[in-house]
């Protein structure tokens, strides 16, 4: 085969093009288009890459092959969470954001990508409702991102640097945060109690120092905040704000916190209609109300309405655009750049789908579902949840009235084909419950998890504790 | 008429789709369901008793959330007509969003991703069961340190800005490591590096000072010996330029930083043209980021996920963000005992369904066919700038009669004093057309600019048909300036008014605003 | 103009892509590749030689096929384009193409059947290899035999026509089995079943009968009477008719077929209105089909492929096409031991990608959701037949005041008589809002007709809308009548020429013909 | 619950819509419609149906876990073939047929489906591009269909009732061809020697009661033809037409047969970018030269070029209408009906990808892949090939000298994860090979062949045959 090299993906590697493009432009080859890079800069050698395949079929063998040794959520028993989570992801979720026009398009006009335009548009006003604020803006990266910036947006208005964290937070959150916000905000962590917050502790530490208070519901650990109205007024007593991280999933029959004094609400979207993607599908909101000191803070786009010539004609455009790093670079509000705008269409198209009987459906089946591998896990002798609070999806069981640690039962159960849950500390395990973890999953981790139990009850004598730990 | 078919005219005689839907929450109508949840089962509901009316005082949300009532079909409907008034790379001759890279993202890669091998994979799992992820990701790290000449990758950022973000991170935490953070406190940028670069590094707590091109347009070393020195926590630039100017004193400035302890972060992001060609570490940088969105064919998703990779060298591999995926013989694991990382940039390890397309994108080229790819974006690229200098009224700032790299920034300023249409009222009319270009080039340092990037995807016919469209529009801009100005005539919506989108009093963000400031 | 946004106007204003592509054999670029090919590996080469050097004289191609050469995105952007000038279900209202059942082909079932565990299954593997799809279409079989009454089905054939003419195949297979192969030549049919009844026994050799309905516009059971008799092989018929009138004396005519030893087919492509209400053999039906790609959610693919399900007594099943599925336990097989079966219909065993969205499409509703199916497309049906009715000009010949079932034939004859507008006009300018019929219904028994079968698929609103365009059309018609003359003006085209199509000498039925006939 | 039943795919069971509805049109409930249906047909009872997955992730999780149980030919080694094949189908293929916009229509004008009637023009003249020849219809069902219907043309052209089978053909093939034509023509049988064609006892039986002489190419064993030339003498010197069924995957490299003399070409598409689908992926060809004598009796549709009022325009519309059942019921050429669109859609794409080199080298592929097989397997001791004609893609071999049955063959391998063809005779095995199965592929049937034989051996003493059988 001594074929001249042309790919599929190239066009104008075919040789009479290629010959007659070099004519077009006086040029004896492309070497020439290179004379600004010196002759040091430039590579002598091929790229020591892996052989290609340039057949299709042949690139699909391999990429399948190595795909194929994945073993999926669809193949074990899942109840691994973390800032991930296994929900239903309607088909039709999936059709529109899999369409070419989206998924392709990048940044036109309001013009030629109307549909852009009034997808996200609806993506901001779908969420707006859920959370009941005005403003949401087009998604960023991720909730970390969401949240790092929520608090930096907080700082900028007040021109202070303190930041109280009220509840646990996701670790690797934590960290990204703080990594963000650390050249300008102080962040100090007051102990929850009983898996929320400690408002008594919060208020007292709250100043005129302090930019804003930081509330995660549910938290890391799936409690539901419930004092978010007494944290809002201790943030507000000292003209600071209050942040609430949370994940919307369950605003379909929970209380928003914008109705209960929140300023800035944020989070992550994964759970409006994103699939697991191994923690590669998140994407982060900032709803807050329709305030000018607020919205003028923000960093990513938000699209607006518009009216067009045309009476009636829906138009859309960018609200604000000089806020951003696109029109003032270092003076824009931090930057923005492409984020996550293909989850938020999604997110938008899984509420549609959902609308208000679907999310209160969801959230009470949540609860339910919760509260059952609750009930069914510390009826275990021996297994204990580590809180009374409210939760929302996720808890935490302790098994060190078991004197068995996570990870034994992490490992055990894994050999049965469950992933019982995350590990979180020597005797803790997080267990997320979904919709798509039925009563029979439940009662199937359950027995998995006393049979562990019971095996090493017969190994160790140690009496179980079958009362709530904290209650 | 009868056959045979006329000749078609020279342009093509386009009109977008128009469905002219109403906003989503008009196709309300109460009790349709899109979509059903599975339901608490019975013993479910028997062992906890009715936990909505159980939830604490306050808890329960009182007005179900206004989100519209519709059947599936009608929702599906609704966004699949949105997605027609959409122009995705795939349909159009997508030149015009230069800096973005708009190439071909395969369609082979669509099909790759989308078993439930990937998209129902928990980052938590058991990593045996992850083994053939992390060893795609383990191997698009080790390509791209290959294509950067640099020591360590990570892929765990979603976009470019947030890599350049990460670039700076690194940066001030090895400053910091060193000593040296308080003393560092300014980052050096040019003005046709990305603005992201002046941002993030601003966003990090730096001073930035940026540096305007020479008189031919070249960055200008004089102008980084002025100002470079023991406050510099580094330089951070796009090379080719945002004008698609390669600069040719690129290793001197990294040499100047050096000199004076700072660092060199290089902005990848418009590699497209250099692939194979030479590489970042090569030059002495630092650290670097390529977007995987626009030189490693992942689709921009209307705007994201994209992805970003950045490569450091081995100085700067501790700080990378946590976890890093190791190799040990024929397993790959994560490992996240890393004592100076900056910590986490993401929620997991980045965007796994643009790190699987990425790769494949590379092993359906390799070395050969990556260079290609450099090769002939270049070529389109000049060749496209042959065609449009062509074009009364359009010119080429800098560098006369120099060959750039794989973008050009062109101004229509010639045009525009010659007809008061300004280089936005020519994208938009463009538009009638099926084609367009982007025009957020601030400051506009370059007047009236626009930028074309055509990479290696498009055709010759394609190039020429693009340029044929911007010439037409130049001639109607001379002798029928109204149809530019009143332009778009073949599009889904018409000229928009845009004044209520910059003030507050009528800005309408959301539908419930909006139902509020104009309809209570 | 500032917010708010003035109310929309009643009426959609659409506009459908406009690409104007040339055919794709203008697109062509020497040496472009739009995807490779696996090559014979070295060790292969070596072994067998250069055998297409080899080839016995004559047998090797001389001239390259003249395909087009084109690069892999440029033929995805062509097809895309193609693509959004195509108005699928998804996308109009399209209760237009009555008789036709274009309902919701859920998106579900698209996800359900891409799995390659489907897609690249062999017929031929392993009974133990494919067990899943033998449940499946095992239980698909017993779902259309509870919704027909019948004992045996088979879902072998791709599309209802050919299901039908299964359905006469078996009626022949049976009448030779029982020695009256030759006696029994003649098959009745009405005007009002679908013609693929009378052109299908046409084909198998029978002589076709074509009834007339009565006044009213309900089969004629007295017309019956007068033809049949011992050279009838069979009755077949569909019911409710193309008029959607149900027959009330379809048991009468299935006892009269009986009665002269002759056997009653029902076309059942028409059930949507009917399913969980009335059943073919508690009528005394001995052979019926369905068309899964009508009545039970299976995309039409722009016309196929469909699939057929044909259902049949007990005294009919042996001749069913072979093989059919055999359970034991919980095993699945195939058995083709069949000895009266008329043999093979079609390659294997039916369309599975439509089998298992039919089965999909049954088991996301259930007897309460398919009987709710039947209720709403009634519903619906008489709905728009009100609002239709509304319409000056507008009629529904027959059975005037009574209700219909599932779908409707309408007239324009009175608005033809004063406008001169055809129905075929009407149609055209509909278009131009997104929407449209066909008016196919040869013979015109019903002047200037249209049919529309709106399903259960469309919400209230969308049937107003579609009657609301339809008024307007009447209106123009009357008020405007060249702006429906020279319609459609928002289409991807424009008015059409026919006359060369109906020529030999100037009809150009591929490019290729084209170029012989007019360029050569 | 006791919310009313209100599916998704119904909007019209919301409660108030359907009582609007009712009102609007005077009905007091659905069964009012219903007034023709007789008493005593009305179903008194509901559908004996299994209990429903109305939430979408319930059905997905039932079906999928029945799909899930199936193990496909990527998971296994597959030389199956006899008339489905495993070929590769590019993704782009894929993608436009499941456009949404081609997926879901059906019948529209050629306005509104302008795109529809340029696809299936495209595919009709890319079609008539690789087999040379000027009229190609909108697919029929299957090849089965249009070999019967070919010869049917035949036939209703000629008023003759003689049809001569000049090749081995698929049995299923030949089922559905004889039930189908049997009223009208009068199938006869050539026995085929080495393989392909007797010529001269093909010639010797035509008669002025020809109405065609039948070849099949590559044959059912996979022959090659190479004496079309020659058949189509024969039956055009006693008036009648060669009709040639094929598979066209191989057009790239070989001679169409147009080009030999032949009247009309049919067959099946499934090769040309369809997948396996479990043998529901078949799509049905016929093609004829540009006489109206022929392209009158073709049944199906036919797209041509139309001008419009437009200039350059491209319009289209259906050729010769007043052919079909659809104009005028039994008296059209036998009928119409949906048949295969989308797949011929599917095979335009395929081909305009593919290209003429690509068909080249595809055809260069499986002469060479199906020629290394041939070799590999007849070079164990024992397996010999039925004939020595040009095979294409498909071959026989035959396991008599190794005493060992095609079955035992079949059952030792699909043990080993290999499906090494379909046994077609006690000892006969059909083995299909494609641009899918490499090299090692084909080394890895040979090797686990090579052992069942030696086996064999060992047990059984029989003499071996190494040279070709019918060489
Ligand atoms: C040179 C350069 N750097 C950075 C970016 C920012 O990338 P992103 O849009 O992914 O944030 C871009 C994208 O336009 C770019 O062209
Ligand atoms: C009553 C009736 N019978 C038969 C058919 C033919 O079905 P198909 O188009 O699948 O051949 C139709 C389709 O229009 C129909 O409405």
């Amino acid at each position: 085969m001594t074929q001249p090299f042309v790919h599929p993906y190239l066009p104008n590697t075919a040789p009479d093009v290629k010959a007659a493009m070099l004519a077009a432009v006086g040029a004896a080859s492309t070497d020439e288009f290179y004379a600004d890079i010196p002759e040091g800069l430039r590579l002598d050698r091929p790229l020591d890459l892996p052989a290609p395949f340039v057949a299709e079929q042949d690139l699909v063998r391999h990429v399948d092959g190595l795909l194929g040794r994945n073993v999926s959520t669809r193949e074990r028993l899942s109840f691994l969470g973390a800032g991930t989570y296994n929900h239903y992801v309607p088909a039709v979720v999936d059709e529109v954001i899999n369409r070419s026009e989206f998924l392709t398009a990048y940044a036109g006009e309001p013009y030629e990508d109307h549909g852009r335009f009034q997808a996200l548009f609806q993506y901001q006003s779908l969420m707006a409702e859920l959370l009941n604020m005005d403003v949401v803006n087009v998604p960023t990266y991720d909730g970390f991102q969401a949240t790092a910036t929520s608090l930096s947006m907080a700082g900028r208005m007040s021109g202070r640097r303190g930041v109280i964290v009220a509840s646990d937070v996701l670790p690797d959150k934590f960290s990204r945060v703080h990594d963000f916000v650390r050249t300008n905000l102080d962040l100090t962590v007051v102990p929850t109690v009983n898996g929320t917050a400690d408002v008594a502790a919060v208020a007292a530490l709250a100043t005129e120092q302090t930019a804003a208070i930081w509330v995660e519901t549910p938290s890391y650990s799936g409690a539901v905040e419930t004092a978010i109205r007494q944290l809002a007024d201790a943030a507000h007593a000292v003209g600071a704000v209050l942040v609430v991280g949370t994940d919307p999933v369950g605003y379909g029959v929970l209380t928003p916190p914008a109705d209960q004094g929140a300023d800035i609400v944020c989070g992550d979207i994964q759970s409006l209609g994103l699939h697991q993607w191994f923690g590669g599908a998140h994407a982060g909101f900032i709803a807050v109300h329709d305030d000018p000191r607020f919205v003028m803070e923000m960093p990513s786009r938000l699209f607006g309405l518009a009216t067009t010539d045309v009476p009636g004609e829906v138009g859309f455009g960018d609200v604000a655009y000089d806020r951003t790093s696109f029109a003032h670079r270092e003076d824009g509000k931090e930057w923005v750049g492409t984020a996550a705008a293909l989850w938020g269409i999604a997110a938008g198209v899984y509420l549609a789908l959902m609308g208000p009987q679907g999310m209160a459906d969801l959230g009470e089946t949540l609860l339910a579902r919760t509260r059952y591998a609750q009930l069914q896990l510390s009826a275990i002798p021996g297994v204990a949840l580590t809180d009374t609070a409210l939760h929302l999806r996720e808890f935490v069981v302790d098994f060190s009235a078991a004197s068995v640690t996570a990870h034994a039962v992490v490992d055990t159960l894994r050999a049965q084909g469950i992933e019982p849950g995350v590990a979180v500390g020597e005797y803790e395990l997080l267990v997320a419950v979904t919709e798509m973890t039925g009563q029979g999953d439940i009662d199937r981790l359950a027995d998995a998890v006393a049979s562990v139990v019971a095996a090493s009850d017969t190994a160790d004598t140690s009496t179980s504790n079958t009362e709530e730990k904290s209650a | 008429m009868s056959l045979p078919i006329a000749p078609k005219p020279a342009l093509r005689r386009f009109h977008q789709a128009r469905w002219d839907e109403p906003v989503i929450f008009e196709l309300t109508t109460p009790g349709e369901r899109g979509v059903l949840v599975s339901r608490p089962e019975p013993g479910v509901r028997e062992a906890v008793g009715d936990v909505v009316a159980d939830l604490p005082a306050g808890m329960r949300r009182e007005k179900p959330a206004a989100l519209p009532e519709m059947g599936q079909m009608r929702v599906l409907r609704h966004y699949l007509r949105l997605s027609q008034e959409n122009l995705g790379a795939d349909f159009n001759i997508d030149v015009g969003q230069g800096t973005c890279t708009m190439k071909y993202a395969p369609k082979v890669n669509e099909t790759l991703i989308s078993t439930p091998k990937l998209t129902e994979l928990h980052p938590l799992q058991d990593q045996g069961d992850v083994q053939g992820i992390l060893e795609i990701m383990w191997s698009l790290e080790r390509a791209v340190a290959e294509i950067s000449g640099m020591h360590s990758v990570s892929l765990h950022t979603s976009g470019g800005s947030t890599a350049i973000w990460t670039n700076i991170a690194m940066i001030r935490a090895y400053h910091e490591a060193n000593g040296e953070g308080e003393q560092r406190d300014e980052v050096i940028t040019t003005i046709f590096s990305h603005p992201s670069n002046a941002a993030t590094a601003k966003a990090a707590g730096y001073k930035v000072i940026t540096l305007y091109p020479d008189a031919d347009g070249y960055p200008d070393a004089e102008a980084l010996r002025a100002v470079i020195g023991p406050r510099t926590a580094a330089i951070m630039i796009t090379n080719p330029e945002d004008t698609g100017i390669f600069n040719p004193r690129v290793k001197e400035w990294v040499d100047l930083a050096h000199s004076v302890g700072a660092l060199a972060s290089y902005d990848q992001a418009n590699a497209n043209g250099i692939l194979g060609i030479t590489r970042a570490r090569d030059a002495g940088f630092d650290v670097c980021h390529f977007n995987l969105h626009k030189t490693f064919g992942t689709p921009h998703g209307c705007g994201g996920p994209g992805s970003g990779a950045n490569a450091v060298s081995e100085a700067l591999a501790p700080f990378l963000p946590g976890p890093v995926i190791v190799r040990d013989g024929d397993r790959f694991a994560l490992d996240s005992d890393r004592p100076q990382s900056i910590g986490k940039v993401a929620p997991f390890y980045g965007v796994a369904p643009n790190l699987v397309r990425a790769y494949a994108w590379i092993m359906a080229l390799g070395a050969e066919g990556i260079k290609a790819v450099a090769e002939t974006a270049v070529l389109n690229n000049n060749y496209l700038m042959k065609k449009i200098l062509e074009i009364p009224g359009a010119s080429a700032p800098y560098a006369t009669g120099r060959r750039r790299i794989e973008q050009v920034r062109y101004s229509w300023q010639e045009l525009f004093e010659e007809t008061g249409i300004s280089s936005e009222e020519i994208g938009i009319r463009a538009s009638d057309f099926g084609m367009h270009y982007w025009t957020s080039h601030h400051p506009y340092v370059v007047p009236q600019p626009f930028t074309l990037e055509p990479t290696e995807s498009y055709s010759m016919a394609e190039l020429d048909e693009y340029a044929a469209v911007l010439a037409e529009v130049a001639r109607e801009a001379r002798e029928t300036p109204e149809v530019v100005r009143t332009a778009p005539h073949n599009q889904t919506v018409h000229h928009t008014h845009h004044d209520d989108l910059d003030d507050p009093e009528r800005w309408a963000i959301t539908w419930r605003a909006y139902q509020r400031k104009y309809f209570s």
